[in-house]
């Protein structure tokens, strides 16, 4: 890890932080279970960015390409899941608000 | 030839296991281990008595832990009388648990709390102790909870206080270790600095609670009332005594250097002060038996710290021979109750009366236990306390009297619960009871005899087995067997006794059937006004003394309340505040929960970074 | 011969779904329950030699697999909680259909932990990890009733940031080190411990794994997804899967992949602390049976946490015997509570009560259960506790030895209400036709009791084999 | 390389849109569009089968999923529509507060994107690293998608019981 690429990577980091506020920030204040999905998508899009961006600098691009694909994989299945449960939380409740999911407290 | 150090674990576990595992139905088999394993127990005992042996086998060196075992004079002497208490009251129990369905459990918790017992006891590592000390607490619960219905909070009681005061005996047993640089208890001699007062303070509150001290007392009334009656007799009564005197000597003898006079040897003396004085305060106002003699556990336990406290040969001897003494006639009074209560039903004082003439044999036995817990001359309980006020004198007045005092209102109580008990007036529905099965009467019988020689003969006792545990240095120049060696505080004794006694005449005729004899000349037309001033002069102080003796007693009653209150009010109201505000704080918003981890990832990062760039 | 952890399970499921599935659906269970019995055998009576022998598998897979004792320690785990929870849900999964799924779903979270525990690359144990996730978001929402998607969704959601954050971590390691397997990192980590970028990685790391084992305050999912999640799949959530995901791999991280750092262990204590009290006094309050065992579960794993923290290697060892003995009498508890709901469809505490009395197996093996818990010896959660206490005094943390002894109190409470609302006391009328669980919940429920109770006899075994081995 | 901070600010613009947009249409169609930038930017950094994937995968499947729940979840009614775009602008109005703010400390922590001086060749071949290097994250692949297909069966195919 010289310098040069540290600083090569802090170019980029930045973006990789705003995007990950904005999809924290969509996971926290939405009132609708898609769009919180969408806030996680968003998140991975960051991480992505990420390990695109180290395997770059570190001169990894094929180490850093492999497992962005097996990430995508992963990625696309929970997100397959994610939207089964929404669509039962939807039979359930008719709606796709999040202030529905309170029956669990205390 | 050491290993049979490991018998004294090994029989009474596994027969207890054995009578766990034996079918409800079956009943004969149980009873059959029972004794058999207590009576091998007490052979072994007796064969070994005189034997030096250690048995020792690494077990988890990583954290100091070894299998150690030491049998000498002093753990001898202890195991000797747990055996005999054991067998004596398996025997009894098997006849007054004959009807009832926890007999089996009981039996078991019975066997495994006897091998427990002979492992702390045994045991010379600080670790190990702490292993069967734990042990001892579960079949303390068990034992409580197999009782009558309610016996259960009780059980939980007991297991929250006793529970407690062994975290500080474990955080004793870690501090003193830590100080001593190794966990075996024979290679420990610790001065009693600040860090090691700590530690002892530690342990002393692990020791004096399994005694039954206050203030970690006030689970015992209540299990008097719920756990069946031979609990009281061997747990409270006499095991807890031995296990718990024999730690707190142990440590006040062996691990630290107590000397007359430290700060750990005053508070030890006001603990066992207060505590005898309190408990017999409120053992004076019971109305009934069991619970009566429940205070006095306690309270006798009082004069043992007190002994030990004074860190003086005498007192020490003194309060070693008033533990095992204590075990005889308190085990004997708690039997006595057991008889009472299978024969007439009741333990309820107001509903006995006069059973002096069906029961005799209890009756005498319990007139022995009775005179000896009272302190009469010559039978042991005088003996032993003697040498106690001979100690408390030599170290403060005050002390003295306290115990006095205490001995005053025992005397007391005991002419109280003796007379409400088996003299008096024979109620109908206790026409028919009968003496209690011989079984029952041979324990009674035994335990009473030995009180008897104890007093009489107290050089057999003294000499065999007391006096060994003290270095032979420190006894130089004493003589503590036979005839106490101040006259002068043997007279006070007396005069104190008699003076219980003449109170009790007072009392029974103010307020018992003897009042109600000369009722008809008391409201003679006449002469009633002569009495009634006579009666407002004369008996004015008596009246005072009383009221003075209940407002004694009330705030006797408060202190234990408040001191139930701490355990069973503000620890748990403190703890559910704290409960509730977390519930309320999971409203089900999974954004909150997200909101939580957020700022904690924050702050560890922040953290981290920070601690980077140092 | 590791990789067949993995493999066999994998062509299990293939095999089962490959020809008509109303053909095997009867082969699956015993499939399954071979499977899960023989891991449990063979992680208990071989050594490691075994394992990593490659003369087995062959060459054909070069997998960067290792299995080392706590990796033996967690596939025994394992292997005996899965047979469980097989167990449980052959009794309390009554739709054949679904049943066949939950098998599949079984088999393919068995090899997912596996991968886990045995992996020495820090990709795949992400990989691996996610696989673990998905199975189990799947089995929560198995019988698709609202609490469960409810719950499953906050797990998805907080699952998804910490895997997000673990992939973050694994990133910026790789772009410190140049690689992702365990050694090279560590060997990285050492030589630049103090780097901003390190401590950035370990921090985003740490709490991923704090997310996924549900430490405070990070647990918000936990109890919901215990307490909703069907009885079988509760009894392996809470058994061993978050605390494969979160807490196996934290203990990998922390005690022999990074480099010592006394911030992060400091960091440790505090989490573990607060986890420790927050959730034992939460605990106290619960009503539903399952709820409180859930809390109780985030109490305990505070445990595990501060031993840890301790960053000695009694400490770890405590740790690392603490979690395999909360798996087994945590999987114990909730092994009971399927039972009582089984019998009673109630998990409401306020409802039960002298269940002891009907039930009797199942309030046996609910007192060792809860008192293993508490630490009462001689049953193994006694050992693992006082060995975290004795760890934490000797490296210093006195205070938080202390508050882990007097959490064992709260400890103590909470399970003293439990086991005296739902199983002792008098029977309720309604509850008097009660019968005893059947066989398949009885066994497991016996099986782990017999561990825990052997486990703390036997203690003195289990420490000659394991803890020397962490001792080098 | 002053093109790529251009993408990368357009990047997060997208992502800004897909979060604020007004209707989960148009969020799911942003979400395309943020991978589709994501896909240059890989491109420009040397990783063109990553971006492929990316493209086809997260761009194209993902976001067909999300169209295709939000067109299954049913529409809502007007005023509730009304309403939630109000509360939604509430609860959205502070997030470019919150970009700015987050801009802002980086400057002041001076991690702000500077030109880089040369970019590091490509190393090894991809599949080499996947087939030979890490077959272990391919087995995790099928063992996961095996998962993903029970979970699809059980979430989609069967009915709810309680009804």
């Amino acid at each position: 890890m010289n310098s040069e690429a540290l600083q090569l990577f802090w170019s980029f980091g930045p973006f990789v932080i705003l995007l990950s506020v904005i999809g924290i920030y969509c996971i926290l204040v939405t009132y609708n279970l898609i769009r919180a999905l969408i806030g996680v998508e968003i998140l991975i899009k960051a991480v992505t960015l990420l390990i695109i961006v180290v395997g770059h600098v570190t001169g990894h691009t094929a180490l850093a390409q492999a497992l962005v694909i097996t990430l995508i994989v992963i990625e696309v299945v929970v997100i397959a899941v994610a939207v089964g449960i929404v669509l039962g939380l939807h039979h359930h409740h008719d709606s796709l608000d999040i202030r529905k999911l309170r029956n669990l407290k205390g | 030839m050491d290993n049979v150090l490991l018998l004294f674990l090994i029989v009474p576990l596994i027969a207890g296991i054995l009578a766990l595992l034996i079918p409800k139905k079956v009943r004969g088999p149980v009873e059959v281990i029972v004794l058999s394993a207590t009576g091998l127990n007490l052979l072994l005992a007796a064969v070994f008595f005189k034997s030096n042996l250690a048995y020792f086998c690494p077990w988890v060196p990583a954290i100091g832990l070894d299998f150690s075992l030491r049998f000498y004079h002093f753990s001898a002497f202890i195991i000797l009388a747990t055996a005999a208490f054991g067998f004596l009251i398996a025997l009894y129990s098997t006849v007054s648990l004959s009807d009832k369905t926890y007999a089996k459990h009981f039996f078991a918790y019975f066997l495994i709390t006897i091998g427990l017992v002979n492992g702390a006891v045994l045991s010379d590592n600080l670790l190990l102790l702490l292993f069967f000390w734990e042990g001892m607490l579960v079949t303390l619960f068990l034992m409580i909870a197999v009782g009558n219905k309610s016996a259960f909070k009780t059980a939980a009681k007991a297991l929250i206080i006793v529970g407690i005061t062994d975290l500080c005996l474990m955080v004793g047993i870690v501090l003193t270790g830590h100080l001593a640089g190794t966990r075996t208890i024979s290679g420990i001699n610790l001065p009693l600095d600040a860090l090691g007062g700590l530690a002892f303070v530690f342990l002393m509150i692990g020791a004096i609670s399994k005694a039954g001290s206050m203030p970690f007392h006030s689970w015992i009334p209540d299990a008097a009332l719920d756990a069946p009656l031979p609990f009281m007799a061997f747990l409270p009564g006499a095991l807890e005594k031995l296990v718990g005197i024999y730690l707190l000597s142990r440590i006040s003898l062996d691990l630290f250097q107590l000397h007359p006079g430290s700060w750990v040897s005053t508070m030890l003396m006001i603990v066992g002060a207060v505590t005898i004085i309190l408990a017999v305060m409120m053992a004076l106002v019971q109305k009934d038996y069991k619970r009566l003699l429940s205070y006095h556990a306690i309270s006798q336990v009082g004069y043992m710290v007190l002994g030990i406290g004074t860190a003086i040969p005498i007192g020490i001897i003194g309060g070693l021979f008033h533990m095992i003494n204590n075990a005889m006639y308190k085990s004997c009074l708690f039997l006595t109750g057991g008889a009472v209560e299978k024969q007439a039903g009741t333990t309820d004082l107001e509903k006995l009366g006069g059973l002096g003439l069906k029961m005799p044999i209890t009756f005498a036995c319990f007139i022995v236990a009775a005179v000896s817990i009272s302190g009469v001359p010559p039978f042991n309980g005088f003996f032993s306390k003697e040498l106690i006020y001979d100690s408390a004198l030599e170290r403060n007045l005050i002390f003295y009297l306290v115990a006095v005092i205490g001995s005053f209102f025992t005397a007391a109580s005991f002419l109280k619960l003796g007379h409400a008990a088996f003299l008096g007036k024979l109620r109908d529905e206790h026409r028919n009871v009968k003496e209690a099965p011989p079984l029952m009467l041979v324990p009674m019988i035994i335990i009473a005899l030995g009180c008897i020689v104890f007093g009489i003969y107290n050089k057999l006792p003294i000499h065999a087995l007391i006096q060994p545990i003290l270095s032979p240095e420190r006894l130089e120049g004493h003589q503590f067997a036979g005839w106490p060696a101040n006259t002068a505080l043997v007279v006070i004794t007396i005069i104190v006794l008699a003076g219980a006694f003449l109170n009790h005449r007072f009392g029974v005729k103010k307020k018992g059937s003897g009042l109600k004899a000369v009722d008809h000349i008391h409201y003679a037309p006449v002469l009633h006004i002569i009495y009634d001033k006579a009666e407002k002069r004369f008996f004015d102080p008596y009246n005072i003394g009383l009221k003075i003796i209940n407002i004694i007693s009330e705030i006797a009653w408060r202190c234990d309340r408040a001191i139930d209150w701490v355990y069973d009010t503000l620890v748990v109201k403190v703890t559910y505040a704290c409960t509730n505000q977390i519930r309320k704080a999971h409203t089900g918003n999974y954004a909150t929960y997200l909101v939580w981890s957020l700022v904690g990832f924050l702050l560890i990062a922040v953290f981290l970074l920070q601690s980077g760039k140092m | 011969m590791t990789s067949l952890l993995i493999l066999i399970p994998l062509f299990s499921v293939m095999v089962l779904n490959l020809p008509s599935r109303t053909m095997m659906r009867r082969f699956a269970f015993w499939l399954s329950l071979i499977l899960a019995a023989s891991q449990v055998c063979l992680a208990a009576f071989f050594g490691t030699d075994l394992w990593n022998n490659a003369n087995i598998s062959g060459s054909f897979f070069q997998f960067n697999l290792a299995v080392d004792n706590l990796s033996r320690v967690m596939l025994f785990s394992i292997g005996i909680v899965v047979l469980a929870a097989i167990l449980a849900g052959r009794e309390l999964i009554k739709d054949e259909n679904r049943q066949f799924n939950f098998t599949n779903l079984m088999l393919l979270i068995l090899a997912g932990m596996n991968g886990v525990v045995t992996t020495v690359d820090v990709f795949s144990l992400y990989v691996f990890m996610e696989i673990t996730a998905v199975a189990s978001f799947v089995l929560i929402s198995l019988q698709k009733d609202r609490d469960a998607l409810e719950a499953s969704f906050k797990y998805i959601i907080f699952s998804a940031l910490a895997s997000v954050m673990m992939l973050a971590a694994i990133a910026l390691l790789l772009m410190v080190s140049g690689e992702t397997g365990f050694p090279g990192i560590s060997h990285a980590l050492s030589n630049l411990p103090t780097s901003r970028l390190t401590l950035l990685a370990v921090s985003i790391f740490i709490c991923g794994l704090f997310i996924k084992g549900g430490a405070m305050p990070f647990h918000g999912w936990l109890p919901d997804a215990y307490s909703a999640a069907p009885a079988p799949v509760s009894i392996l959530l809470a058994g061993i899967v978050t605390k494969t995901l979160g807490i196996y791999t934290l203990i990998r991280i922390v005690g022999f992949v990074l480099s010592p750092n006394y911030a992060l262990n400091n960091i440790l204590l505090l989490v573990g602390t607060i986890s420790i009290v927050a959730g034992a006094l939460a605990a106290l309050g619960q009503k539903d049976l399952k709820r409180m065992l859930s809390y109780s579960s985030i109490s305990q794993v505070g445990y595990i946490i501060i031993g840890l923290g301790c960053g000695t290697p009694l400490g770890i060892f405590g740790a690392i015997f603490h979690l395999f003995n909360h798996s087994i009498f945590k999987s114990l508890l909730f092994t009971n509570s399927a039972a009582v709901e089984s019998r009673t469809n109630t998990r409401n505490m306020e409802e039960l009560g002298g269940l002891a009395e009907r039930m009797p197996c199942t309030g046996t093996t609910s007192i060792i259960g809860f008192l293993s818990a508490a630490g009462i010896p001689p049953l193994s959660g006694f050992w693992s506790k006082i060995i975290i206490v004795v760890a934490l005094w000797q490296a210093g943390f006195h205070a938080y030895s202390a508050i882990a002894v007097m959490a064992g109190a709260i400890t103590l409470a909470y399970f003293l209400s439990m086991q005296r609302r739902v199983f002792f006391g008098k029977i309720k009328e309604e509850l008097k036709s009660t019968k005893e669980a059947n066989f398949n919940l009885l066994l497991p429920a016996l099986l782990l009791a017999a561990i825990t109770v052997g486990a703390g006899i036997l203690f003195p075994f289990v420490h000659d084999t394991f803890i020397t081995s962490f001792f080098k | 390389m002053t093109i790529d901070i251009i993408i990368l600010i357009i990047l997060t613009l997208a992502a800004l849109w897909t979060v604020m947009t007004n209707t989960l249409l148009f969020a799911a169609i942003g979400l395309a569009l943020t991978s589709a930038v994501l896909t240059i930017v890989m491109f420009r950094l040397n990783s063109p089968l990553a971006a492929v994937f990316e493209l086809s995968v997260c761009a194209g499947l993902i976001s067909v999923v999300f169209i295709s729940v939000t067109t299954m979840t049913q529409p809502q009614s007007h005023q509730e529509v009304a309403q939630h775009n109000r509360d939604r602008l509430g609860r959205f109005k502070f997030l470019p507060l919150i970009i700015i703010l987050v801009v802002l400390t980086l400057v002041i922590l001076n991690l702000k994107p500077t030109p880089p001086l040369t970019i590091p060749e490509a190393g090894e071949d991809v599949r080499n690293i996947i087939w030979n290097q890490r077959p272990f994250d391919l087995i995790g692949q099928v063992l996961i998608l095996l998962a993903g297909v029970f979970g699809v069966v059980i979430l989609f195919k069967e009915k709810p019981k309680d009804e």
